[in-house]
């Protein structure tokens, strides 16, 4: 009980609700920019298109999770605990596919 | 700052010792950490010895094959029809005891147990984060162990695909009676037990990372911790896969949707047409799991025992901060090496080669410890104690079977060996026999503290020495029979000619087996005996330096009477020369360190140098993790 | 409390013995006259189990009294350290000559003992002798040090542990040599892996091997080694595989019960499941793939030694090679086996003739109907 | 110093401890970890789609129906008829999607799933803003936007229930599928079923985090930590959908 950490609040409310605002518009302008980009894209079936869509997906995420989730002001470390097993998961994406790949092959054949 | 302090108001926090405890709160739906301990540790006991007494079933069906046992049919009625098991209750039970013995022994009642009772006490705290979700983690484990074992009784019998459970046999239920109700009910119960799971680990995660008392930095932690925390981050990560593995499953089985099956017709598949998934998938989503889940099982065994092998050998643990490299690399690497157990399934072959490389890289953390291990007993003063005996036991263990694990980690030599006997002997060994050896190694070594009462060494040596004679009789051969290409999860062998040369060994292993069934009638006899009727434990009968030690004998609700003692020094000051004692507590202050928090200026220099000194504990791990993850 | 100890040790006894001679009992009530002489031996065994469990308590009352004794003496009777380092070099040479003796003889049982039958066989019993040689070592290595420290080292009142927590170079020494030599295996691994996995011979002989609760079948791809298509809906009673045999390249299909194959000459086997996942695997060849419904699965090997040849070097006529299931499948998995035959080129082309192409006999296809007629014992069991 | 002295201090049951090396309230931590979980099941259900996905031929560009072209109520068929929708193809999601409330016959492809996104975009706006307000110890804004958030949560949730509606009138469930392969419209359904479970299960939590606030719960306790905790948990709910979006509308 000796003594008591708060959060460290670098902004002054005044910031921060500018800031919360600045992110829904970020955010608003990038669904519609995804959306453009699938109409615009509509007849191309090329892998960097997924790419494009997911790259924006981790835009947003990025967003959403920083000023959101306030991950910007916690400690670095805290966010590595949280972003780098994530890591897994993208081996396992990374390995989902492959094999994926190799069954449509082999079902091929 | 105390975390809980904030929280004064929080009704589980605030009212320590206010108010009268019933029995209901204080023995049955207690979030004392001590008692929630004692809870998973009885009802995985409860749950180890049926998982045996089933082994032993089917250890006789295997040893004879063409007898009739008449009490067969009096304990399993329609399953033991004519003395004789069913050929599918045989697989419901090899089911049955892999499910029990790997989720409900060696997680819970392992991991559980211990992480429980030492985590609060080892870091100095109060009790754990959250007191309430424990007492949920706890009772969604009772809940699922039930739901597990009513399934024996349903119609069509339990779960009988394999502890794996790989769909299609899991999905349709024609295939196989087990795959019935049972299933459900297994896939319920799993579901149930991985959301105890994530209670439970999410509370160790929370207590290890914010309430230690002052002075236990990351890295004055026992080892017994660092495995807990690694276990319980794996636990984390890992279980959530299952769960959403498991959730498709269901869908597979009773909603019609077909994610594991492909071109199955529809008179197989309860009338729909099954087009589209692949069973590879639940391989691999199940294995996600299940390969960490072999280090949720094994690093508890193994931190449990480097603190016994550092106290009963009076000295420090050989190589403080390579053992704890070492526990992050088999952490990290066990997330990316899965596919091991899928070298034949029809995996891409290149993938194959990416996890056979990870698969034999694992071996160098574990090569590590256990040279370190070595290392520690090597010009120690040994008090072999039945502990000191299941520890050395386990070390023993995790080498012989870990050494097979290079035969199976490779990728070509597994064509062969896949789903035989020496698989069988290989995990049993080492993740079976190593981790029960390490549970039973906390029993001895944790009693006193658990139930203020000393077990009876005498029967503790005689269970050691017919434990590990048993253990080896019986999983060493079974590598000769794998060699042979002799296969697991076969009812009877006689229908091939060239396994009969192995009658004789089936025969001798079920013998061993009936004798380390009996050894462990023996630890139970100890074990519940001397909870009522042991010595009376002093406070620190193994003169051990760690934390739980300074705690009185009688529990106490909030752990310490007084203040929480600070903590000055590492766990394993043992044999320090120039001091009378052989052993300093951690809450011993050490000459002009009065103060744990400022004493990065005032460190002795000695001190210095066995612990590192950096300015922030993240730093030590990021140095840590760089040093012992550049081999990957 | 003294008394009550030894009452429950007694009541504990007295079931575990009831229990054994129970067992015994019931095996006397069960075995016949003719399998009397076997089961003896059997009934021996069990008395000496009810024997060693009297012993193991008769031992465990002598300690505690022991003990007890001890207690009143005010001095320890029973020293447990002794002992027990005593035990631990007793454990370590008798396990070790066991270890050694069980190498000698039931390493003869194994399958790397008999003449390799397949064309990648040495090459993988290569890579598995140097894993054994290696691991070898280091088992007998590591358990010496093991407990002849826990001899060396026992405790002794007088004497303090020496105080060593670190040595960075001996750590680091342990970390690079376990990773030197398994670099080796890696390397050595992966090259073997590869040359099982990749199929070398454009000229192999396609054959599917076809998996179902509870049996095999084979499909020989005929004339123009191409085997024709399936399609799982028309599986049945009638068309177990679902081959239709009025599509391209699946008249000359040929389905046998028995896997024969031409020796010296690539084998490519296609496996395909109807229900459950199975796994063929075949011993002697070193060879082995799960057979997966909906996902299809290949390997391939080249026999080198037929059944014959086989039969007489092992100065055994009643050898022969087999396919088994070996992934858990339903309850007569433990029977869900098929016979592998290698013949010779003539043998295997005089045999291949005689079987029925699924045309041969006009459009229905009777040879099939016939064969499978046969139901499946286990089947309908 | 022999161990009993540290037991011999006074008797008072205090919470001490060592410092929080993450400066958050275990409380906090233990709900990121949560999340942590909570993120890698959805992994495995995402991953489970995109398996089964590359195990498919991916879907056709579609160069027949264009934005507002107006719709048939056999539509379905027609798409099945130009080979749009066949079993060995994945479908394209703008021809699946392409419905709006009141705004019947209309090809209004991914306009409605984007307004869904809008929603919950939104209600994450008003989460925040009531977590920040949280910090100023200001309890009227924090009511006035957990209302908001809740509204929103509410109405996302009514969206997806008439989606849901609307592919299941169109002849979609768990083992049927009119657009394509079984398994789309199987994945589709348990994927944003799952994720409307959380929706749900968030809705419920900052309903009972409102009746709190409104009983001056956490103004006695002396700081909303409460909110903030429930509003990581909904924030992740958002993510997830951002996820879930991208995927199956528009990959």
């Amino acid at each position: 009980m000796d003594h008591i950490e708060h959060l460290e609040h670098t902004e002054s409310p005044a910031n921060m609700k500018k800031q919360i605002w600045n992110t829904f518009y970020v955010l608003l302008v990038l669904t519609v920019v995804d959306i453009a980009f699938y109409f615009a894209l509509l007849s191309s079936h090329s892998i960097y298109k997924n790419i494009l869509f997911v790259f924006l997906g981790l835009v947003k995420a990025f967003y959403i999770v920083s000023v959101f989730m306030h991950m910007k002001f916690e400690r670095k470390f805290l966010a590595s605990i949280i972003i780098l097993p994530m890591l897994f998961i993208c081996f396992l994406i990374w390995l989902a596919l492959t094999e994926a790949g190799y069954t449509f092959d082999s079902r091929l054949f | 700052m105390s975390a809980a302090a904030i929280h004064s108001d929080d009704q589980h926090h605030g009212d320590h010792g206010h108010h009268k405890e019933t029995f209901i709160s204080k023995y049955i739906f207690s979030m004392d950490h001590k008692m929630i301990s004692k809870q998973f540790l009885i009802t995985g006991i409860i749950m180890g010895t049926i998982g045996m007494l089933m082994s032993l079933i089917f250890r006789l069906q295997l040893a004879y094959p063409e007898t009739s046992f008449p009490i067969f049919e009096t304990i399993l009625g329609e399953w033991g029809k004519g003395g004789k098991i069913d050929p599918n209750f045989y697989l419901a039970l090899i089911t049955i005891h892999g499910t029990i013995m790997v989720f409900f022994v060696l997680t819970a009642g392992l991991s559980g147990t211990f992480s429980n009772l030492l985590i609060p006490l080892q870091v100095g705290a109060r009790d754990m984060a959250s007191p309430f979700l424990n007492m949920l983690s706890y009772w969604f484990f009772f809940t699922s162990s039930v739901l597990m074992l009513s399934s024996l009784f349903v119609q069509g019998g339990p779960a009988s695909a394999g502890w794996t459970i790989y769909p299609p046999l899991s999905a349709l239920p024609k295939a196989i009676p087990g795959s019935g109700t049972g299933m459900t009910l297994w896939l319920v119960s799993m579901i149930v037990f991985i959301v105890s799971s994530l209670l439970g680990s999410i509370n160790y995660v929370a207590t290890v990372i914010n309430m230690r008392t002052k002075g236990m930095k990351m890295t004055r932690m026992p080892l017994t911790i660092w495995a807990f925390l690694f276990t319980a981050i794996l636990g984390i990560l890992s279980f959530p896969v299952l769960f959403g593995g498991s959730l498709l499953l269901v869908f597979d089985r009773s909603f019609g949707t077909s994610f594991y099956l492909n071109e199955i017709p529809a008179d197989l598949a309860g009338g729909i047409e099954r087009v589209g998934g692949s069973p590879i998938l639940f391989q691999h989503l199940f294995w996600f799991l299940g390969h960490p889940e072999v280090y949720i099982i094994l690093l508890p065994a193994l931190g449990i025992t480097s603190e016994v092998i550092a106290t009963n050998a009076r000295k420090p643990i050989f190589g403080y901060r390579a053992m704890i490299g070492s526990i992050m690399a088999i952490a990290l690497l066990s997330f990316i090496v899965w596919g091991h157990h899928m070298f034949i399934t029809g995996m891409n072959p290149f993938l194959g080669s990416v996890f056979m490389l990870g698969t034999l890289i694992i071996a160098v953390p574990s090569a590590v410890k256990t040279f370190n291990y070595l290392g520690t007993l090597w010009k120690g003063n040994l008090r072999l104690n039945p502990q000191m005996m299941f520890a050395i036991g386990l070390v023993s263990f995790f080498i012989s079977g870990g050494l097979t694990g290079i035969f199976l980690g490779n990728a070509a030599l597994d064509i062969n060996l896949h789903d035989t006997y020496f698989v069988v002997a290989h995990f049993h060994l080492v993740m079976g026999s190593a981790a029960i050896f390490g549970m039973i190694c906390g029993i001895y070594h944790w009693f006193p503290k658990m139930f203020g009462r000393m077990m009876n060494e005498s029967l503790g040596q005689i269970h050691f020495w017919l434990t590990i004679i048993s253990a080896y009789c019986v999983f060493f051969p079974m590598h000769f029979m794998g060699l042979a290409g002799v296969p697991r999860r076969y009812y009877a062998f006689t229908a091939y000619d060239q396994f009969n040369v192995f009658v004789d060994m089936n025969k001798f292993i079920t013998y061993a087996a009936f004798v380390g069934g009996i050894a462990q009638f023996i630890f139970l006899f100890n074990f519940f005996y001397s909870m009522f009727k042991g010595k009376k434990a002093v406070q620190n009968p193994w003169e051990s330096n760690t934390m739980e030690w300074t705690t009185p004998v009688k529990h106490l609700h909030g752990n310490w009477p007084g203040e929480i003692p600070h903590v000055y020094r590492w766990p394993y000051d043992y044999s320090v020369p120039g001091h009378d004692k052989d052993y300093i507590p951690q809450t011993t202050p050490d000459f002009g360190q009065t103060d744990p928090l400022t004493e990065a200026k005032v460190v002795p220099a000695e001190d210095r140098k066995k612990v590192p000194t950096l300015e922030k504990e993240e730093a030590v791990l990021f140095s840590l993790a760089k040093r012992w993850l550049g081999f990957a | 409390m003294k008394h009550l100890k030894i009452k429950a040790s007694f009541v504990l006894m007295i079931a575990m013995i009831l229990f054994s001679s129970l067992s015994v009992f019931a095996q006397d009530m069960t075995t016949d006259a003719a399998e009397a002489a076997k089961s003896t031996a059997s009934n021996i065994n069990w008395l000496i189990a009810g024997i060693a469990i009297l012993l193991v308590f008769i031992i465990g009352m002598i300690f505690d009294i022991l003990s007890k004794v001890g207690d009143v003496q005010k001095k320890q009777v029973i020293n447990w350290g002794k002992i027990n380092a005593y035990l631990a070099l007793v454990f370590l040479v008798v396990g070790l000559s066991a270890f050694a003796w069980e190498m000698y003889v039931h390493g003869k049982l194994t399958l790397f003992t008999l003449p390799s039958a397949s064309a990648h066989a040495d090459e993988y019993d290569n890579m598995f002798m140097i894993t054994l040689w290696l691991t070898g070592i280091v088992f007998v290595i590591t358990h010496i040090l093991l407990f002849w420290y826990t001899y060396k080292y026992k405790e002794d009142k007088k004497r303090k542990a020496l105080f060593y927590p670190d040595n960075h170079k001996l750590e680091l020494l342990w970390t690079i040599v376990p990773a030197f030599v398994l670099t080796i295996l890696v390397v050595r691994g992966l090259i073997v892996w590869s040359n099982m996995t990749t199929s070398k011979d454009k000229d192999a002989m396609n054959i599917e091997v076809f998996g179902y609760q509870f049996a095999w079948n084979a499909r020989y791809s005929g004339a123009d080694n191409k085997l024709g298509k399936y399609d799982f809906r028309q599986m049945g009673i009638v068309n177990a595989l679902g081959v239709d045999s009025t599509k391209e390249f699946a008249g000359d299909d040929v389905i046998t019960t028995e896997l024969h194959v031409p020796v010296n000459k690539a084998i490519y086997l296609h496996f395909r499941a109807k229900d459950v996942i199975h796994s063929a695997y075949l011993p002697h060849f070193r060879a082995q793939m799960n057979v997966v419904p909906g996902l299809p699965t290949k390997f391939d090997f080249t026999p080198t030694l037929t059944t014959n040849e086989m039969r007489v070097k092992l100065e055994n006529p009643n050898f022969d090679y087999i396919l088994l299931c070996n992934k858990i499948c339903g309850s007569a998995h433990y029977r869900m086996k098929m016979k592998v035959i290698v013949d010779t080129q003539a043998d295997f082309d005089k045999w291949i003739k005689e079987q029925p192409a699924l045309t041969a006999k006009g459009t229905e296809n009777n040879s099939l109907h016939s064969f499978l007629s046969k139901e499946n014992p286990i089947a309908s069991n | 110093m022999s161990n009993t002295a540290t037991l011999s201090t006074d008797n008072k049951q205090s919470w001490g401890g060592g410092k929080s090396p993450l400066s958050i309230s275990y409380g906090k931590l233990m709900m990121w970890i949560f999340l942590l979980s909570d993120a890698f099941t959805f992994s495995s259900l995402l991953v489970a789609y995109g398996f089964v996905r590359f195990t498919f031929t991916t879907s056709l560009p579609n160069a027949i129906v264009k934005p507002f072209s107006h719709l048939s109520h056999t539509f379905t068929e027609e798409m099945q008829k130009a080979g749009m929708f066949v079993v060995e193809r994945w479908p394209s999601p703008e021809l699946v999607f392409n419905h709006f409330p009141f705004l019947h016959g209309i090809h209004l492809p991914l306009m409605f799933v984007s307004l869904m996104t809008f929603i919950l975009i939104f209600s994450s706006v008003t989460m925040v803003l009531a977590v920040e307000a949280g910090h100023r110890m200001a309890k009227k804004e924090v009511e006035k936007y957990m209302i908001w958030t809740i509204i929103g949560g509410a109405a996302f949730l009514g969206c997806q229930a008439w989606e849901w509606t609307n592919l299941i009138t169109e002849g979609a469930s768990l083992q049927n599928n009119p657009f394509g392969p079984t398994a789309f419209a199987a994945l589709f359904f348990i994927v944003t079923g799952f994720h409307g479970t959380h929706v749900l299960s968030g809705v419920i939590l900052n309903i009972i985090i409102y009746i709190n606030v409104v009983n001056d719960t956490y103004e006695k306790r002396g700081h909303y930590e409460m909110v903030e905790k429930v509003g990581l948990y909904w924030h992740f709910v958002d993510l997830v959908w951002v996820f879930v979006f991208t995927f199956f509308y528009l990959i």
